[in-house]
């Protein structure tokens, strides 16, 4: 759909300066409210910019960077002492102390409800000693600390006179980030770059303004710096508004089939083994995602993003060829029947499958789709079923469904594994669960799973994800089709160094930890080229 | 006074029926609100046990048998206090509708009454000049416009009007750099983000109107009293107004407090599209987040105000029309 | 004050006639279903000052005729072809507005139904004001002097002006019509049946307004009306109409003397004196003092003989006896503080079996409701009926289908009594599954009787029609034979002529009273209509108000009248001959 | 001026014999609806749209869902409307997605009006507390704005296709037309020939069913025509908020997924325009209809002109 003469073009708002980043990246719905407690769901995104976590976790491959903490120390498993950077102030002109952690944490012990990484499911007690913080886990538990320091911290000075903190809107925010809220209107916020920022030096955007209308239409046309969007055509679209459009789309997950091995027929391996060869991950993908995503290999790991994990053993990066011959074969050995037409079960009746996707997740309902045309092929029916998200939710976690899309794994490959397939996790069907909800038992994984929460050794760590991932190849807990993208979009007119597949520092999503990376590398494109 | 005593008494029970069905409608639905809010946050990556509990916490999903919520909640409702919004939460529900409503009053509200006059117009033109290019045209083209899809004629405007001729604001109900405020220069930048939605609502909810009203309009150009009027020479532009137009209107009034519910409705679609921030756009995120507390406080206001809307058209009525007047 | 001398004065110049109508032709014609020519070459001439009357059975095009002279005919009417010259200037061509600038001193017209012909919104006094405003003939100042002066002319109180249409009554309303038209000040002034939809007491009162006015006035006039003996009472001269041609055209003593054509002596034919010593009318035979106890099977001349022999095996047996008892009827209020109305009074009288009894009275006298009393569908607030040994009043719901065995009805419009959509043959023979306990092939049979003892035959040809596709006097036969399905013994007819044509009236008549001998079931006969009163029945009861006024045998009440209510019914009732010979 | 057309010479008596007289009546309804040029014009499209989506496999040049060609695709020989986001043929999802549209249209129309005649009729004919009581209940579904109502409840049975759509839309829709009838209803009741059933012995069943009810077909017919429209309408609206099923090809979806892929960014707005104008046709037509329909029970409403 390129030449057509009613293409539209970005035109930005000409009152922008040059210093100012405009990013669409917060919804509103439509409009905003004025929320920005860090520990509420309904939080503005840029509480990220705002408050600081004490570590920086890499949402693409999972790596550490520190940030309020300088400096860390795990060489038991059970035990965490961070060191806290000097020379750090709240925005306000009061300083950073460890006095506000320890309130930090102490407050989420307080109100659970605040809880949302849930640290207190790991974390038995902290300590503080000059700058230097001990966490006592309660176990050996070495992935805790990613978690922990993930924690973003809130001054005490302010926070302790706020009575309740889980519905405390927060309206004035006082951080420690490298950007403070400057205006707010239900339409737009804008944020100036904090001066006094222990990085201020790195930082050279001097404004940010959200807007909220974030449509589609909107990050064409509106002159966007950066925005996180799937855009369809990302090319003929987003590329043919401005020549400084660039877009980077990451995996960020595994989309895939998982079933409910509480449930027949996938309690059985070759069932699960047939879907996985009677399906092509690429085809899917190509569906869903318009050929944007690679096929999902089926090791748990999201490449290239962690490549250096992977065991070279598994044949093929663990991609499974599809191969309807074997695929077949492999049904035939869990009992069914195939009369070169139609696969029937045990019982002689023609095989049909429900799967289940939220209402609304279109790239999903591609894939579904694809995946119903390809099992076609060998004769089995596929119908959908599509309830609305909430509904899909609570379906899955009871789990009321017997094969669903869903997503998994994600930058920690430990953390992946753990929700997906421990067996803590597991609650019989009927009973609520967040995590496992394929409802997997597995010993070798668990004990790989616990080995894994044993060892300070980065070595041996990966040595246990190798076994992770040989499970995942050969008992397919699901079947993985296709990675879910990080849609990132951005602009180098203005601004350069963006992450991307050259430079992939930090996942480009304008959520989460990636904004406070971008933001100290972002320099304006003039004064680049003048220096 | 039999009358109104009757039609009051019917509005009471209207009333109470419409708060139950708004109780129960929400509780009907599969999935809880914590599931609705979990659904939100996965969408930026898997969503942990801890973080469910944490939500769960947060919303204090609700207790207690359904009797007993029913009490608490007929409280709330006769204390017009209508909790916490769960999908914005802790956003109470009384203060999202209250940012909500005035765009959704003023958008709805005078396209509502400016279809109505127009479209009445235009009918009452038709049917006197029947069989002419001044009937043929407002009732097939009204006919025809009437039959676009909301959505489609707001996106078709939106993409023409706002993204390729720049015309107008393509999203929000004001421009993104100004506070709400009750200045000039603020309601004259309110009405111009309006003008779209509005004419989207307007183009199609006219040929309703303007069909209704020339059928009517038809009738009473047969009756008696139009030749009598006619005979007695009065001119053309009275006999019209005055006396065909004039009675067609009265059954056309009953069908204009009902057409408020369709034109909520419609500004549903058409918010959803424009980016609008009215009760349209607030509702259905309500639905989809399954935000109890706003669902039921938006259903109840809608409901009440077509059923307000419908009281008055019938004292309107009664106002209109002298043989109701005994 | 502007009168009709000084518009007269300004038309002068035409000495000719008013009105001058040549070849006209007016054809409907409606989308969707074929043409009518309602109107076929009519010629006439009206002179000034002359007061014409035009007769013709109901679609007979009189209306039509009307209309188009009066420059009112729309679509789906057109003007086929033909002039119509009035004042010597053509108005067949003229456009609208010179149309309408005609209206005021030229001609001016009284609609049909002067029920509807006001604009329900609007104050009698607006009415005038706006005709006033369109044509400026009076000045601002004097309108509501001039409308007062204009109702008074009418005989209506200036309060009426400040009142909306429904607040008046029917024959105000009338009266405000032509007071509206009067306004206009025209030379030529067409009534359409301007008393039809009134009472007849109150239809006597507006024409002897219409005369009087016309006479002060000095308006030419045109009467149009169905009833030959009304225009006979007022007008100079007659125009007869039939299928939409002019087919007698006479002064009103030739009418009556030397009618011409054989449609107006078929109308004059039908009309005679109830009072008269002996009363006949053509089907219907002499009608003495005493009843007859001959029955004689002549029929109407448009239909087949009646069979000879009377089918009906019961004719013998006599039926219960109708015994009414000091019954009262009161209807809650229309309006809280009102006090209720008081539809019946105290009314008793005997039906005895095979007894036919007249129930006469003005509109709203109660006819009606003492039907619905007998019938079971209303209750009695007091006193007794009793059929037989069953009380009527006391019968619970599910029971009434048992009093339908006894007690029919006929009902009074034969266009909405039957349903559109069904054949004579369904209509019948659900009457008869229903309330006898014949089956199959019996119905079948029975409603050959049936349509054979109401003269339909050959039966083969009746039997698949639908109502439109029957005369007024044929569906009324059906309707009769449907009333008659079950054998019941005593029958109801509620006005059961009053919406038929004068022409098909006495066939109809004949009929029921030939019923009443053969088969012997009893008739209450419920009227306004003294003549057929007095032809078909033996006994009568006037009410008035709800209360009995007289009674007794329909003959001497009709000659000697005692009550003064009903002196006055018999003044009332249109008799072309008295209107001459006075 | 004509109080009874029935008398007009036109209907000759001697035409037209053994022929069921509900089935005559419905052919001089349809010859009064085809007199009326709107009507025919309606109908002619109706008949068209009828045809493709009977004859769909036959028309469209490739299946609906077959997705194996070139992304978002400009028009060209071998796809006259294009591809869409996913490499569909639009082409052949209009014309399958005409199916859908006619479905629910006649489907939910059908239901929500013989739920409108059903209770419509009861609710007329009956007097006393049963009428009050249908009374209470049309007047809720009509007060209760249908838009909404229909989106809780199509949330709230999102499992099951578009038979759960049919149903939501009937369920929501019928309260109007059950009003209207009800009040043809009530004048019929007190015609004389309802009267005189009564008098014939008939019960209150076959008094509504078989007296009443055939003298309202064209009420019926309007009454039907006008909730397939809005159904038509409806069922665009909520696939087009994505709470309908996404995974079939309708209309409605059509345009939910060219929104979804930013038809109109990627200058594909066939893909948009196109299905949005065939659901204006499809309800324009059986509005076009109605106009017919209208003749039938008010003769004013032919067409004609005043000649002003
Ligand atoms: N609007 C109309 N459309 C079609 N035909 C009509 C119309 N009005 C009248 N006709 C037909 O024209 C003929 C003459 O009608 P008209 O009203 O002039 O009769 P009339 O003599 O006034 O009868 P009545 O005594 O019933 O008033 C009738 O056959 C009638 O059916
Ligand atoms: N259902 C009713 N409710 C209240 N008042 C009624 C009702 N039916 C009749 N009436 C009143 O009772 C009185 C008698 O009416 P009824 O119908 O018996 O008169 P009628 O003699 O048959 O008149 P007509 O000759 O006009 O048919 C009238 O004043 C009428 O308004
Ligand atoms: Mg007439
Ligand atoms: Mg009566």
């Amino acid at each position: 759909a390129s030449g057509c003469s009613l293409q539209v073009r970005s035109r930005p708002d000409p009152t922008i300066g040059a210093d100012t980043l405009q990013i669409a990246g917060d919804k509103g719905n439509p409009t905003f409210t004025a929320n920005f407690n860090p520990f509420q769901a309904n939080a503005r995104t840029s509480v990220g910019l705002i408050y600081e976590p004490l570590i920086l976790l890499n949402p693409l491959d999972g790596s550490m960077d520190p940030w309020l903490a300088a400096d860390w120390d795990q060489s038991d498993p059970s035990s965490v002492t961070m060191t806290l950077r000097e020379g750090v102030t709240w925005s306000d002109g009061t300083p950073l102390t460890a006095d506000d952690v320890l309130f930090t944490f102490r407050m989420l012990k307080e109100f659970p409800a605040n809880d949302l990484k849930g640290v207190w499911g790991h974390l038995d007690s902290l300590e503080a000693d000059g700058s230097r913080i001990r966490f006592t886990l309660k176990g050996s538990d070495s992935p805790a600390v990613g978690i922990l320091g993930a924690t973003l911290i809130v001054p005490e000075h302010i926070w302790s006179d706020v009575e309740d903190p889980t519905t405390w809107r927060n309206e004035k925010p006082v951080g420690s980030g490298p950007f403070t809220l400057a205006s707010f209107t239900p339409l737009q916020y804008s944020m100036d770059r904090f001066a006094d920022h222990w990085a201020a030096d790195d930082v050279d955007v001097e404004h940010i303004v959200f807007p909220a209308a974030t449509g589609e239409l909107d990050v064409v046309t509106k002159g966007y710096d950066w925005c996180y969007s799937f855009m369809s055509d990302v090319d003929a679209t987003w590329g043919a508004a401005n020549a400084h459009n660039r877009h980077w789309f990451p995996p960020g997950g595994i989309i895939g089939l998982h079933p409910n091995h509480d449930k027949a027929p996938f309690d059985d391996l070759d069932v699960r083994r047939g879907l996985a060869l009677a399906i092509d991950g690429d085809a899917v993908g190509q569906a869903a995602a318009e050929g944007y995503m690679d096929e999902a290999g089926q090791t748990g790991l999201l490449l290239p993003n962690q490549e250096d994990l992977l065991d070279p053993s598994i044949p093929d990066k663990g991609i499974i060829a599809q191969d309807a011959k074997a695929a077949i074969a492999s049904f035939e050995k869990a009992g069914f029947t195939h009369d070169g037409s139609v696969m029937r079960t045990k019982d002689g009746d023609p095989f049909t499958l429900a799967i289940t996707t939220a209402n609304g997740y279109t790239d999903w309902l591609r894939a579904v789709q694809e995946v119903q045309r390809q099992l076609g092929k060998i004769g089995i029916e596929v119908t959908i079923s599509a309830p609305q998200a909430a509904a899909y939710e609570a379906a899955l976690s009871d789990g009321d469904f017997t094969l669903a899309v869903g997503s998994s794994n994600g930058s920690d490959a430990y953390q992946g594994y753990a929700n997906l397939l421990s067996s803590e996790y597991y609650q019989p069907v009927g009973k609520t669960s967040q995590n496992n909800r394929i409802r997997f038992r597995d010993e070798e994984v668990d004990d790989l799973l616990r080995r894994y929460r044993e060892s300070v050794d980065e070595d041996e760590q990966t040595e246990i994800i190798h076994g992770l991932e040989q499970a995942f190849y050969e008992k397919i807990p699901i079947v993985s089709l296709y990675y879910g993208g990080l849609w990132g979009l951005y602009n180098d007119g203005r601004f350069t160094g963006w992450p991307d597949a050259e430079d992939p520092y930090t996942a480009p999503q304008t959520y989460g930890s990636s904004p406070l990376k971008v933001l100290t590398r972002l320099r304006r494109a003039g004064k680049e080229s003048a220096s | 006074m039999r009358y109104v005593l009757n039609k009051l008494g019917l509005f009471a029970l209207t009333l109470w029926a419409a708060v139950t069905l708004n109780f129960l409608l929400p509780r009907l639905m599969p999935g809880s609100p914590a599931d609705a809010a979990i659904a939100r946050l996965a969408q930026n990556g898997p969503v942990s046990e801890e973080t469910r509990a944490a939500v769960e916490a947060q919303l204090g999903v609700p207790d207690g048998s359904l009797l007993a919520q029913y009490w608490a909640y007929l409280g709330q409702v006769v204390r017009l206090d209508f909790g916490v919004s769960y999908a914005f939460y802790p956003e109470p529900v009384s203060g999202l509708i209250g940012r909500a409503l005035p765009y959704t009053l003023i958008l709805v509200g005078a396209v509502t009454v400016l279809a109505f006059v127009l479209g009445t117009l235009l009918g009452v033109m038709a049917a006197w000049k029947r069989g002419t290019w001044m009937d043929a045209l407002p009732t097939v083209g009204g006919s025809f416009i009437n039959t676009f899809p909301y959505f489609w004629t707001s996106l078709l405007l939106l993409f023409f009007l706002g993204y390729i001729a720049h015309l107008f604001p393509t999203s929000g109900a004001y421009s993104a750099t100004t506070t709400p405020q009750l200045s000039g220069s603020f309601v004259v930048d309110a009405l111009y983000h309006a003008a779209l939605p509005a004419l989207t609502l307007l183009v199609t909810s006219l040929g309703g109107w303007i069909i209704g009203m020339r059928n009517a309009m038809i009738n009473t150009l047969g009756e008696d009293y139009v030749t009598f009027a006619e005979a007695n020479g009065i001119g053309g532009r009275t006999v019209a107004l005055r006396y065909a137009a004039r009675n067609a209107i009265l059954p056309n009034l009953t069908g204009f407090g009902m057409a408020l519910g369709g034109v909520v409705g419609g500004s549903i679609l058409v918010e959803q599209v424009f980016g609008y921030p009215g009760i349209g756009f607030l509702l259905f995120n309500a639905v989809i987040g399954q935000d109890y507390p706003l669902m039921q406080a938006l259903f109840l206001m809608i409901t009440v105000s077509v059923l307000v809307a419908n009281l008055l058209v019938d004292i309107l009525y009664g106002a209109l029309d002298p043989r109701t007047r005994r | 004050m502007t009168s009709t001398q000084t518009s007269a004065a300004r038309d002068s110049a035409a000495d000719g006639p008013i009105l001058a109508v040549q070849d006209l032709s007016v054809v409907y014609e409606p989308v969707g279903a074929s043409p009518t020519h309602a109107v076929r070459e009519v010629s006439l001439e009206v002179s000034r000052g002359e007061f014409v009357g035009l007769v013709g059975e109901s679609g007979s095009g009189k209306s039509t005729l009307g209309f188009a002279i009066t420059g009112l005919a729309s679509a789906p009417a057109r003007i086929e072809g033909g002039r119509i010259v009035f004042a010597g200037r053509d108005i067949a061509t003229m456009d609208h507005e010179s149309l309408r600038a005609q209206r005021q001193g030229g001609f001016a017209m009284v609609l049909q139904s002067g029920m509807n012909a006001l604009n329900p919104v609007r104050t009698i006094r607006k009415h005038f004001h706006e005709i006033f405003a369109a044509h400026g003939h009076v000045p601002r100042a004097r309108r509501d002097a001039r409308a007062a002066e204009l109702v008074g002319k009418v005989s209506l109180g200036p309060d009426v002006l400040d009142r909306y249409p429904d607040q008046l009554s029917g024959g105000m309303r009338q009266r405000v019509t032509i007071a509206l038209a009067l306004s206009l000040e025209p030379q030529l002034m067409v009534f359409d049946e301007p008393t039809t939809a009134l009472d007849v007491l109150v239809q006597h009162a507006v024409m002897d307004t219409i005369r009087e006015l016309q006479a002060s006035e000095g308006f030419t006039a045109i009467l149009i009306s169905h009833d030959l003996g009304v225009v006979l009472e007022s007008a100079h001269r007659v125009l007869v109409m039939h299928d939409g041609r002019i087919v007698e055209d006479a002064s009103s003593t030739d009418i009556l003397t030397r009618p011409r054509h054989e449609y107006t002596r078929m109308l004059l034919s039908h009309y005679a004196d109830p009072r008269a010593e002996v009363v006949s009318l053509p089907g219907l035979e002499d009608r003495a003092v005493l009843p007859a106890d001959r029955a004689d099977g002549d029929s109407e001349p448009t239909r087949a003989p009646v069979p000879s022999a009377a089918p009906v095996p019961s004719a013998a047996s006599a039926g219960p006896e109708l015994r009414v008892r000091g019954v009262s009827k009161a209807y809650a209020p229309p309006r809280r503080g009102l006090p209720p109305v008081r539809a019946v009074q105290d009314v008793s009288f005997t039906l005895a079996p095979g007894g036919a009894t007249a129930l006469v009275g003005q509109s709203g006298s109660g006819k009606s409701t003492l039907a619905k009393l007998i019938t079971g569908i209303e209750r009695p607030t007091e006193g007794t009926i009793e059929i037989g040994d069953v009380s009527v009043g006391d019968l619970p719901r599910r029971r009434l289908r048992d009093l339908r065995r006894t007690v029919q009805m006929v009902f009074q419009d034969p266009y909405t009594a039957l349903n559109p959509l069904s054949t004579v043959e369904y209509t019948l023979s659900r009457a008869v599954a229903n309330l006898t306990d014949v089956r199959r092939d019996g119905v079948r049979r029975r409603v050959r009787e049936l349509l054979e003892t109401v003269g339909l035959t050959p039966v083969e040809q009746y039997l698949t029609k639908l109502p439109h596709q029957l005369s007024g006097g044929q569906r009324q036969r059906v309707v009769i034979a449907r009333a008659l399905a079950c054998d019941p013994r005593v029958i109801i007819a509620d006005e059961p002529v009053s919406m038929l044509d004068v022409s098909l009236r006495a066939g109809v008549l004949s009929l029921l009273r030939e019923l009443r001998e053969t088969t012997g079931v009893s008739l209450l006969y419920i009227t306004h209509d003294l003549l057929s009163a007095r032809l078909v029945t033996d006994e009568i009861i006037v009410l008035h108000e709800g209360r009995i006024a007289e009674d007794g045998p329909t003959a001497q009440v009709m000659r000697a009248p005692r009550d003064e209510y009903t002196i006055r019914l018999l003044d009332a009732i249109p008799d072309p001959r008295r209107a001459l010979s006075a | 001026m004509n109080r009874r057309p029935e008398t007009a010479p036109g209907a000759a008596p001697t035409t037209e014999r053994r022929i069921h007289p509900g089935l005559r009546a419905l052919a001089s309804s349809a010859r009064t609806v085809w007199g009326n040029r709107k009507a025919r014009i309606g109908l002619i499209v109706i008949g068209i749209l009828l045809l493709v989506a009977l004859f769909a496999p036959l028309l469209a040049p490739y299946g609906p869902t077959d997705n194996s060609f070139d992304r978002s695709q400009d028009a060209s020989l071998q796809h006259w409307l294009g591809t869409t986001a996913a490499g569909e043929d639009v082409l052949s999802q209009l014309i399958f997605g005409a199916r859908i549209s006619v479905l629910v249209g006649f489907g939910a129309g059908f239901i929500s009006t013989l739920i409108a005649v059903i209770v419509g009729l009861t609710w007329g004919y009956l007097t006393g507390f049963a009428a009050d009581a249908i009374n209470f209940l049309v007047n809720l579904f009509l007060v209760i704005p249908g838009m909404p109502l229909m989106i809780v409840v199509a949330t709230y049975l999102s499992n099951g296709g578009i038979s759960v759509i049919i149903v939501v839309i009937a369920i929501t829709g019928w309260a109007w037309g059950a009003r209207v009838l009800r009040s043809q209803t009530a004048t019929l009741r007190s015609r004389d020939f309802v009267q005189s059933a009564r008098f014939s012995g008939e019960r209150a069943g076959r008094i509504i069913f078989r007296e009443i009810l055939p003298n309202m077909t064209s009420l019926i017919t309007g009454s039907f025509f006008g909730a397939a429209t809005a159904a038509i309408l409806a069922e665009a609206g909520l696939e087009f908020l994505g709470l309908g099923d996404s995974s079939v090809v309708s209309w409605g979806t059509m345009i939910y997924w060219a929104q979804n892929s930013n038809a109109l960014l990627t200058g594909q707005w066939a893909l948009l325009f196109a299905p949005g104008l065939c659901i204006a046709l499809m309800a324009t037509s059986l509005t076009l209809i109605n106009f017919g329909v209208d003749g039938i029970s008010n003769p004013r409403l032919r067409e004609g002109s005043t000649g002003r």
